[in-house]
């Protein structure tokens, strides 16, 4: 085996160690990977090579406290964090209550909607839409404490499969009737 | 008792008498003592220990033997005695049976060690399968899978809402309305809220527009340019918009009420 | 981006996630890594071509039951061996009996086992057994008592390296074998 194809061989066993264990590897644990003795300083140049080589890759090969890894490049965290989501629970009523005054009867203050559904709005329940990207604050209506005027976003409209708010059920004749019972 | 012929296997060689040593002290059994897995694995032991042929055992030996062995498992360890002596009971009910005179139409199926043998067989095929078994590479035992770190990001799915859910929660909201009276829900066309929005939101960025400018007139059909008209006017009903114009025909300006007040 | 950068790109997410996953990922699991819809078709040329890109390097992409992993090439195997000389404590020969029986006996019950076995089978060993994931209870038999039926669990397929229970080492006759002592 010649000098070059032996490196190679030996990168490909610390690659192999490296990528199946569950901890970092200790300068230590590698050396025990090969029958022949080692010297650290060379353990150290194959461990840089290897680095180099994957440079370009999707891993990289970083340095903790306890040794050796190889790690994801954080541009591919966002990818993996879909493979285990965490389902959140339902939106509570009052969330669901305010998007629906928000989206049918937009723009309209925290005062509008206060007076509809006939109780305070926690400021929670705005900021749980906001953080969607489903509703946004597009002016403030001019009167004393030029309260926020809500609208809902482009956003939402997508998360809903629809192209405007003219496609959301019609409510109004369905109104009437009840309000008139 | 009938005397058969015996037909042992050693090395793939067929012999056909006993050996002589067919006696194994049981001293020098000692040491496997332990490793039997019960009455079953101890009779295979001794069939291949002898070469015996599993399809015509040798009952009188083999429960010999087999007797002996039990014996010294009984003086070292009694529990586990209980399956053991089951065995020895079935070896010596088989053997006297194979005592009585065959019946001249004997087929296979009525020797008395057929169920014996079909166990044994059974067993010993199982046996093998758990050797195989034992001997396959396996994750954490001599195969090894790619288990590299990533920074784990927790990535919190938001509910689902569908157009149902929504409707469902403006029927709730439109439903409690109705017990306050002084509350009036008013019938209007939802595209002039949407267009309401839309006004709103380009004044936000453009602070001040030609009141043409807010008119596709190229692209939108007429029931859209109208559309758009009814919202300047229902923003300006409401003082959300200030329309100036500085003298007759020249051009009208839209603001937001706030900005043209600052 | 070109349509060659993209394919690129794509297949480095999955190599990540393969990479980076503790257990087999399914085809439904890596959509999942994508925020646009693909088709499965799509995916397993990917991975064919992942495969490929894989076949003269240290990792060999495979499908088992549960799915695809990456695992290192056989030849390397002597050299992780090291890394943990105290090598994990082989299961008991009552243990591997057992899990035979019912790799390729199953649906069976511990009565059936016992009968096979030929002793009484300790609890303690279908417990070894649930609690490595390589057996469940899948049923009960309708007779008195209603006994479980236990099954082998597809994590045990995948422990094995293989990808179906036909793929088990056939069972051997018992006169055919010669044996040693």
């Amino acid at each position: 085996m010649s000098e070059n194809s032996n490196i190679t061989e030996l990168k490909n066993v610390l690659e192999v160690a490296l990528l199946t264990s569950h901890a970092p590897l200790s300068l230590d644990d590698m050396l025990r990977l090969f029958a022949e003795k080692m010297e650290r300083a060379t353990l150290r140049m194959l461990l840089d090579e290897l680095k180099q080589d994957w440079a370009e890759r999707t891993m990289e090969l970083v340095q903790v406290a306890s040794g050796y890894r190889f790690q994801a490049r954080d541009e591919y965290a966002v990818f993996l964090a879909r493979l285990n989501p965490e389902r959140q629970a339902k939106y509570s009523r009052a969330v669901m209550e305010t998007l629906a005054i928000i989206a049918y009867r937009q723009p309209v203050t925290r005062g509008d909607i206060e007076e509809i559904r006939g109780v305070a709005v926690n400021p929670n329940v705005i900021r749980q839409l906001q953080e969607r990207d489903w509703i946004d604050v597009i002016g403030q209506r001019e009167v004393p404490g030029r309260p926020s005027l809500y609208g809902t976003t482009k956003h939402f409209l997508d998360d809903l499969n629809i192209r405007s708010l003219s496609e959301l059920p019609p409510m109004e004749d369905f109104t009437q009737q009840e309000i008139s019972i | 008792m009938i005397e058969t012929p015996l037909h042992a296997k050693i090395k793939g060689e067929e012999f056909t008498e006993l050996p002589k040593d067919l006696y194994i002290p049981p001293d020098a059994l000692e040491v496997y003592l332990e490793s039997f897995e019960g009455p079953l694995d101890l009779l295979l032991y001794l069939i291949r220990k002898h070469n015996l042929d599993i399809l015509d055992i040798p009952m009188a030996d083999l429960t010999r033997q087999y007797m002996q062995y039990v014996e010294k498992m009984r003086a070292i360890k009694l529990e586990l005695a209980g399956d053991y002596l089951l065995m020895s009971a079935m070896l010596i009910e088989i053997k006297s049976r194979m005592l009585l005179p065959k019946p001249v139409e004997a087929d296979d199926e009525s020797d008395p060690r057929a169920e014996l043998v079909r166990r044994l067989m059974e067993y010993e095929a199982i046996k093998l399968a758990a050797q195989r078994l034992d001997e396959m590479p396996k994750v954490g035992d001599g195969l090894f899978v790619a288990s590299a770190y990533y920074q784990h990001i927790s990535q919190v799915k938001p509910p689902e809402v569908s157009l149902d859910d929504l409707t469902e929660a403006w029927r709730n909201v439109l439903k409690r309305a109705s017990h306050f009276k002084h509350h009036k829900i008013g019938r209007s066309e939802l595209s002039v809220r949407e267009h309401m929005s839309i006004i709103l939101r380009r004044l936000k960025d453009d602070r001040l527009l030609e009141f043409t400018q807010l008119f596709d007139v190229k692209n939108d059909g007429i029931p859209k340019l109208v559309v758009c008209f009814l919202a300047i006017l229902e923003l300006c009903r409401e003082g959300l918009l200030r329309i100036t114009q500085q003298q007759a025909f020249s051009t009208i300006y839209v603001q937001i009420a706030s900005e043209a007040s600052a």
